[in-house]
């Protein structure tokens, strides 16, 4: 089946971004300009997340066999390419004192975004492994950036080898497990294992879930696939950080819905177990090795893994739970924890620069006294990722327990709530941390240019942050709606 | 409409407050006392209003919050939550004024975390929608948290980690089951709701139930506190500013035992018919062992934590008994607790404050230096003690009138805590204002009488407990239809199963 | 004429596979581990390659083509990195990367 | 007229109240007045309503103030409730208690805390007249507590010396046990009969339990147990001769004429449930002759004047128990009222020997006062003659009265009889070694210059001895109360009477030899070993001091002082512990080497396959 004209409209958010991506390397190419290259990929970002906003309503296309143009994949579009643009935005201030080439980085930006936004579109293996290596490729590069410059340390290179040797192992994982799919299935596309398993034995098809599972567990850092996580966190330059935090992980967990869902694979009870094992036991390793760490950057890697397995019980909920619950709290908490650790992160490198980062706790003491402004917004996000009221992260942990408890899941429930436990114990930690008067009182030294675009970026989300943790109602209703996408 | 007022004021209050600070320092205090006296206000003109009515519900607001789930934002007041809005209000004034000098540095967070955490706890006690209702129990945690950990002691850190953590992880046990309430109502009744009256009609069956009623169980008494989860109060409460102690003791912990009447019986009458020995138990357990310990501290302030523990006791005492005495008898002791306990804790802040100790080994001999303070503080021990004629005794004697009729020997032992408790209150008499004035210890220059100020809210508070001792009917008469309501509906569902 | 079993041709994947990550796990040399990771690459294609020839249609080999130009690119951007490394270290042992951890 | 019996209380309470808010501001004068004035209002009111009652010839008369508490089935209000025996206390207690005010003025002159002083006196008055007055058990209990306060109160009013602070609390705990009973015995009679009001209670009692049903023994026991704690009865006793730390006057008042009679008055009150109980009213006669007896052998060995007297007071109340014990309800009541004007009596004048000689309280350091304080040593014989139940003076018609009843009592009666004339003997014994120590002999140290104070100690004290004197000519109107066996004639052989007469007489020659003519020696008598043991141990009161230390007060301090830190909360301590040490161990596992980490990745892989296949 080939394209029709009507497909292009379908796929304009895509195009958009891809357009983005080939107008600022040929600016680039032109001319370097750092301003330019950043205003037109946020631009440009910007139009894409409109422009999908706007298709999102009545959109339900399958554009060729590779891509899936639904609403719950535009919805995802639209967060994506928001969440790209605030990076972009954060990136701004930070590299811009960076002794080196800058533009590049908002092309590999904006081409990370293509791969993203793939990925969340696609209901087959070659979109999805061209998604996600696009994604992959451009952040080696991302996290590997500032490697030219004198000041910026030895991190980024070490973070860039461990991030690209493992996740090339993982796809490799990944690539295998599709193969022995497609060798079952005899098609490329997510579909279900259970009709097709004509005379080969259930564990063959078992492994071959397993494999793509661990491929795709490695990437959201599941333990027992975690351990990059922080040493990446840490080493790359905060936006990078970000992006991988926050985009990566959204376009990755999507894919894992849908190929879940699809695939039918939770209908193998080894499987279930599995993957409630992969669960508890990123829940509480996650929050385990926050617990005394003392780096911003590694508490947020280790509580993303935890919050990864949060997620993961939404999906394990969802097979056993009617209804769509389980999916759309799968889909609000990523909507809630992209916020959350864009609001977290961001704070971080609104007060970083690339010359030198404040990733320790430390250098957040008294910040309460010395940056109010900043200071409330960072306590807010780190509440709202322990899941306190009047905030959005508590209307997503209430969604993960609700799934929770219509599916019965009462062990995985138990983990989430001796997680959380442990994981108040970090945030509050930060919090007191950010509390304590200040030993010098010299104000932070704020990132090379004192960017009022980045700080209202931290408003937008602080007040997305509140709204949605307070009158959730309206995106509870758009939610349901894309939810039955899937 | 009125208790959406009687919330917002406060919330709105607090932020005002906040920002006021960068005018001029002395407004957020200013500004705070202004909200809470104007919500006393509001709610006396409630009360009266409806006093004599025998409608069960005083004022009530109903609307849609999240349709998705039959979440609603449904504040009602009866008479019971009436009484403890009042309590509330009143201790907030008090608090307002104990913080009036103690907090210098950053009153505009201050009083915006004070009215705040406030607000949170209306809000707790007028919610009738469950998701609402741990939606503010979660929110008055925070400010508290910040009250303790900005404000605090020498040890605050650990005490506000302790207090977030205790309640937090209860308060998710609380929320499993209070979802596991609304899918059970869903798959009874088709959707999904949290409000309180339909809840009131779903009925999880058998096994899951206890369990469900546990998760309530374990966050109610864990907020209360009741052993064996009491043990962050003595922190929390050693290391609260006197401000923070006040709320702490005075409303806070009346959470938790207004949870257990509105929600952990009622919700599940045959689980709790079933659990109340254990309830009962423990709540003897809390009285004599917390006595026991509270005589043993050397912190005042630990001290009066541990006498919080013991009387709670007699509230888990009552509730579980579940009759009208019982019942009256828990809230009359929530109500005159409340007063004494915030008056001692205010006393112990101002000796602090004025001797830098709370080490009663370094006290002695204070009566003719401050003769003021010490008859207050002889007042309201003798109040704590449970001595007839003050509030606190009108409370204890009826939960145990009502408790002996549910099961004799455990009214028994707990009555056993009456004795105790004259053990510890005298003994803090002796060691800190008789004997020889023992000045060796400490720099006592600061050591000076009450002020007229404190006079004042210590007056106030004392006319309350003489009030409740001498005519408790205002308030027994107040709740009285409210429990009425809880009593006759839990017995129909009880006799109802009985019979199926 | 007589084609090979299915099976044979995966196992024979798996083989190469295993034997590529054993390389990643045991050399310390990066362009070692980087070719390794080829081979797990390259193994992986070979499945597809297998499977394509079972149903007798193209899209194991676009697969297979796209695993090619990934396992390109990963190379390209891994050499980079090792140059940058042996400039940093004036060594390719991989053990070097380790300032990071706790 | 009667309706103003609420006014009783008041004025005390207003005494109370205006003393506190003035907060000593006062002149002393003032003070004086308000404080002693208050209590003469109410004895005036007293007066004027018993005579109205009296002449009203009603059996009772009920005012109810306000309703207190009503909570479904109770319903407790501010009521008073006024009969023979209610009334008979109600004067005591005021006109006692306004004298020793009056005393007190006069005794308090030169005390920095004059007026909160008297603020507890007035207090206590208040309450007292609360717990006569109230007409159901929870306004009883609201007197009952109150009495406990202010005996607190005043025990530790000199509160500088810890030893008074320590006796106070050890008054109020110890009696706090016997009031905790008390309650008990509440509860189960409004579980059992629904209501709490005395004569409702009385009534349904009778109606509906059997007589010696369980029912009825348990609730007697309850409320005997809060009868002997404020009574200082065994086994609760041990608190009184401590309490002698406060002020002489409130001895008098509180631990001699009022307050510890209050459990007479419960028993007295609630007399319908002990015949339902007969065993326990039996408990009640042992009880009584068991303390009288042993309190008679301490007050023999003491040293202290006071705490003689505080032992003589315990075993009178003994003697107002075996009355109870044996039925003879008015005369217990009856010895009740004597007794508290000759304690009265006895305990001021002390006070006013304890004064004249610098607040020295060992009558061994005493001797020859009698001239110097004829109106003590007046006071003090009259006092002694009627605690000693000598012929015709009020004592003695009480005392009468009591061993009469007890011999009539089949049964164990004659050794109740026994034990109480035994009694009678030993309180001849030390009442008048008592007063030959400190009257008579010569001065050992303190001359004393001239007796102090002025016509406000004395004259109370005149009264006193009137009362002391002529109390017993008084007759009491309690038919109405107890049914009718009221002060009916004995019959009994000149023997018994002449015996009864012979025991103390006997005692008071024998103290007479020992302690004036010295024909014997106390120090022989004591060089035998086995006196010396046995006069350490009646000295420690029986040694029941130690017992109760070792039983339960040790315990209890050694409790608390193991859990100091609560052992509950190392529980979550040690969840710390653990989550850490797993943290430090699992942190490990971050070692930052790739080759490690694609291990575990490996590793990960094998094992959920592993996992994956073979389930």
């Amino acid at each position: 089946m080939n394209m029709t004209f009507n497909d292009l409209l379908p796929l304009m958010p895509i195009l958009l971004v891809t357009a983005t991506a080939v107008l600022a390397m040929v600016v680039i190419g032109i001319r370097r300009s750092y301003a330019m290259t950043a205003s037109i990929t946020i631009t440009g970002l910007l139009l894409a997340a409109v422009m999908a906003a706007i298709l999102m309503p009545g959109t339900n296309r399958q554009v060729t066999p590779l891509l899936i143009i639904d609403q719950y994949s535009l919805f995802f579009t639209v967060i994506i390419c928001a969440a790209a643009m605030f990076i972009a935005i954060f990136s701004f201030p930070y590299l811009s004192n960076l002794d080196d080439d800058k533009e590049e980085y908002f092309l590999l930006l904006g081409i990370a975004t293509i791969g993203a936004v793939v990925m969340v579109s696609s209901t087959h293996f070659i979109s999805t492994v061209l998604g996600l290596e696009t994604l992959s490729m451009s952040l080696y590069g991302m996290v590997a950036y500032p490697l030219h410059s004198k000041n910026s340390a030895t991190h980024p290179l070490e973070a860039s080898v461990k991030y690209l040797v493992l996740s090339a192992a993982a796809s490799g994982f990944m690539l295998f497990g599709m193969a022995l799919v497609y060798a079952q299935t005899g098609t490329l596309a997510f579909s279900s294992l259970l009709s097709a398993g004509a005379g080969i034995s259930e564990g063959y098809s078992i492994a071959a879930l397993l494999l793509i599972s661990a491929g795709i567990a490695f990437k959201l850092s599941l333990a027992p696939f975690h351990m990059w996580t922080p040493d990446v966190y840490e080493g790359s330059p905060l936006p990078a950080t970000t992006y991988l935090a926050t985009i990566g992980k959204a376009a990755m967990f999507v894919v894992l819905l849908r190929f879940v869902e699809i695939s039918g694979a939770l209908n193998f009870t080894s499987v279930v177990v599995v993957f409630s094992l992969i669960a508890v036991l990123s829940i509480l390793a996650g929050n385990l090795l926050a617990l005394l760490q003392n780096n911003l950057k590694r508490i947020l890697a280790y509580s993303s893994i935890a919050h990864m397995g949060y997620l993961l019980i939404a999906v394990i909920a969802s097979f056993f739970a009617e209804g769509t619950i389980s999916i759309e709290a799968v889909t609000f908490y990523l909507l809630a924890y992209v916020i959350m650790s864009l609001g977290a992160f961001g704070v971080a490198s609104v007060v970083s620069t690339s010359k030198s980062e404040f990733d320790d706790i430390a250098d957040y003491q008294g910040l309460f006294w010395r940056a109010p402004w900043l200071a409330a917004i960072f306590t807010c996000m780190l509440l709202s990722l322990a899941g306190i009221p009047l905030t959005v992260g508590f209307i997503a942990k209430f969604y993960v327990f609700m799934a929770g408890v219509e599916s019965g899941l009462w062990v995985l429930l138990a983990a989430l709530v001796i997680g959380s436990g442990i994981g108040l114990y970090y945030y509050l930690r930060i919090v007191y941390c950010m509390l304590t008067p200040a030993t010098d009182k010299t104000p932070l030294p704020f990132s090379g240019v004192e960017s009022l675009s980045s700080h209202s970026v931290l408003a937008i989300l602080f007040v997305l942050l509140l709204v949605l943790g307070v009158y959730p109602a309206p995106v509870m209703a758009i939610i349901e709606t894309i939810s039955a996408f899937i | 409409m009125i208790l959406v007022v009687l919330i917002g004021v406060l919330f709105v209050g607090g932020v005002i407050a906040w920002i006021s600070e960068r005018i001029n320092p002395d407004y957020p205090r200013l500004i705070a006392l202004v909200a809470v006296l104007l919500d006393l206000l509001l709610m006396v003109i409630l009360l009266s209003g409806s006093a004599g009515s025998e409608a069960q519900w005083l004022a009530s607001i109903d609307a849609q919050w999240m349709p998705r789930f039959g979440i609603s934002f449904y504040l009602a007041a009866d008479g019971l939550s009436g009484l403890l809005l009042l309590l509330t209000a009143f201790l907030g004034v008090i608090a307002v004024g104990s913080a009036w000098d103690e907090i210098k540095d950053r009153p505009g967070f201050f009083y915006f975390n004070l009215l705040w955490t406030l607000a949170g706890v209306l809000g707790v006690f007028t919610a009738l929608d469950l998701f609402l209702f741990f939606f503010f129990w979660e929110v008055m945690l925070i400010p508290m948290y910040f009250i303790i950990a900005i404000w605090g002691h020498e040890n605050k850190n650990y005490a506000a980690m302790k207090f977030f953590l205790f309640t937090q992880v209860s308060g998710m046990l609380m929320l499993i089951s209070i979802l596991v309430l609304a899918y059970f109502h869903y798959i009874q009744f088709g959707t999904f709701s949290f409000n309180y009256h339909d809840l009131l009609a779903v009925s999880t069956g058998g096994e899951l139930e206890m369990w469900v009623m546990l998760g309530f169980f374990i966050a109610f008494t864990t907020k209360l506190p009741s052993i064996p989860f009491h043990s962050w109060l003595p922190d929390a409460h050693s290391q609260a500013p006197t401000a923070g102690s006040v709320i702490l003791a005075g409303v806070l912990l009346k959470t938790g035992a207004y949870g257990l009447i509105r929600f952990a019986v009622p919700l599940f009458p045959e689980a709790s018919l079933a659990f109340a020995p254990v309830a009962m138990t423990l709540a003897a357990i809390s009285i004599l062992y917390c006595a026991k310990v509270a005589f043993a501290q050397s912190d005042i302030k630990r001290l009066i934590a541990y006498t919080s523990v013991s009387h709670m006791g007699f509230v888990t005492l009552g509730i579980y008994a579940w009759n009208e005495q019982a019942l009256q008898g828990a809230v009359m002791t929530m109500l005159a607790h409340g007063l004494s306990a915030a008056a001692l804790f205010m006393l112990a802040g101002s000796l602090q404050h004025r001797i830098h100790t709370r080490n009663m080994q370094d006290m002695g001999g204070f009566w003719p230096k401050v003769p003021h303070m010490a008859t207050v503080a002889l007042f309201f021990s003798i109040a704590a003690l449970g001595m007839p004629g003050l509030g606190n005794f009108i409370g204890e004697f009826l939960a145990l009138l009502g408790a002996f009729q549910s099961n004799i020997t455990l009214t028994v032992i707990s009555a056993f805590g009456l004795i105790f408790a004259s053990v510890y209150s005298l003994w803090v008499i002796q060691k800190i204002f008789h004997g020889e004035f023992a000045s060796t210890n400490f720099d006592d220059s600061q050591l000076t009488d009450l002020s007229r100020r404190e006079m004042v809210y210590f007056g106030a508070m004392m006319l309350g407990l003489v009030w409740m001792g001498m005519y408790p009917q205002t308030f027994l008469d107040m709740s009285a239809a409210a429990l009425g309501g809880l009593l006759a509906g839990s017995q129909e569902l009880v006799t109802s199963v009985v019979q199926n | 004429m007589e084609s090979i079993p299915i099976e044979h041709g995966l196992i024979l994947a798996g083989i190469l596979f295993t034997l590529g990550l054993i390389g990643v796990l045991t050399r310390r040399n990066i362009v070692f581990v980087l070719m390794s990771l080829e081979i797990m690459l390259n193994a992986s294609g070979l499945a597809f390659i297998v499977a394509s020839a079972r149903w007798g249609h193209a899209e194991g080999q676009v697969m297979f083509l796209m695993i090619l130009t990934l396992a390109a690119a990963e190379v390209a951007v891994g050499l980079g990195l090792i140059i940058q490394v042996y400039r940093r270290y004036q060594t390719v042992d991989i053990n070097v990367l380790s300032e990071m951890k706790g | 007229m009667l309706d103003l019996i609420w006014l009783l209380p008041t004025f005390s309470l207003l005494g109370f109240l205006s003393l506190v808010l003035t907060a000593g501001t006062l002149p002393k004068r003032i003070a004086a007045i308000i404080g002693a004035g208050s209590v003469g209002l109410s004895f005036a009111v007293a007066v004027i309503i018993a005579i109205q009652f009296l002449g009203s010839g009603e059996e009772y008369f009920v005012k109810e103030v306000w309703t207190w508490m009503s909570v479904g089935s109770l319903n407790a209000g501010f009521s008073f409730y006024l009969d023979g025996l209610s009334l008979t206390m109600m004067l005591v207690i005021t006109g006692i208690g306004f004298l020793i005010h009056l005393y007190a003025t006069g005794y308090m002159d030169d005390d920095p805390g004059f007026s909160r002083f008297f603020a507890y006196m007035n207090l206590f008055v208040a309450a007292m007249l609360m717990l006569v007055l109230g007409d159901n058990l929870i306004l009883l209990y609201l007197g009952w507590e109150g009495v406990g306060l202010c005996s607190y109160l005043l025990i530790g009013f000199w509160y500088t010396n810890p030893e008074n602070g320590y006796a106070a609390r050890k008054a109020f705990v110890v009696t706090r046990v016997g009031d905790t009973s008390m309650a008990i015995g509440l509860f189960l009679l409004f579980a059992q009969l629904g209501t709490l009001n005395i004569q409702d209670l009385m009534y349904a009692a009778e109606t509906q339990w059997a007589v010696g049903s369980g029912l009825a023994v348990a609730v007697s026991l309850l409320i005997l147990g809060g009868a002997v704690g404020k009574s200082a009865q065994l086994p609760l006793q041990t608190w009184l001769p401590d309490a002698m730390a406060g002020p002489t006057p409130i001895s008098a008042l509180i631990h001699a004429a009022t307050m510890v009679t209050a459990g007479v008055y419960l028993v007295a009150r609630t007399h319908i449930l002990f015949e339902l109980a007969p065993t326990v009213q039996l408990l009640v006669a042992w009880i009584g002759l068991i303390t009288l007896l042993m309190a008679g052998f301490t007050a023999l060995t003491q040293s202290d004047i006071k705490r003689i007297l505080a032992y003589s007071t315990m075993s009178q109340i003994g003697y107002m128990f075996l009355a109870l014990g044996v039925g003879a309800w008015s005369a217990s009541v009856f010895h009740l009222m004597t007794h508290a004007f000759f304690k009265a009596l006895l305990f001021l004048a002390s006070g006013t020997v304890i004064l004249s000689l610098h607040h020295e309280q060992n009558i061994f350091k005493m001797g020859g006062v009698r001239k110097q304080l004829p109106v003590s040593f007046w006071s003090f014989l009259i006092g002694s003659l009627a605690l000693t139940a000598f012929p015709f003076t009020s004592g003695y018609f009480s005392k009468d009265e009591i061993l009469l009843a007890a011999l009539e009592l089949d049964g164990p009666g004659l050794w109740l009889w026994m034990g109480g004339v035994l009694g009678a003997f030993f309180t001849g014994l030390y009442t008048f070694r008592l007063f030959f120590v400190v009257f008579f002999g010569d001065n050992k140290g303190h001359e004393p210059t001239q007796e102090v104070g002025g016509w406000n100690m004395s004259w109370p004290l005149f009264v006193l001895m009137v009362g002391a004197l002529l109390a017993g000519f008084i007759g009491l109107p309690l038919d109405a109360v107890f049914g009718g066996h009221g002060e009916e004639e004995h019959d009994v052989s000149a023997l018994i009477h002449g015996i009864m007469i012979a025991a103390p007489l006997l005692g008071i020659g024998i103290a007479y030899l020992f302690y004036y003519s010295k024909t014997f020696s106390v120090d022989k008598l004591m060089a035998s070993p086995l006196a010396k043991s046995l006069h350490k141990f009646w000295f420690s009161g029986w040694g029941m001091d130690a017992l109760y230390n070792w039983l339960f007060v040790y315990p209890f301090l050694w409790l608390a002082r193991i859990n100091k830190d609560d052992l509950v909360d190392k529980l979550y301590a040690f969840v710390v512990v653990l989550s850490r040490a797993a943290h430090a161990m699992i942190v490990k596992t971050q070692t930052g080497y790739l080759r490690w980490y694609a291990l575990s990745v490996a590793t990960g892989l094998v094992l959920i396959l592993t996992l994956g296949v073979l389930l």
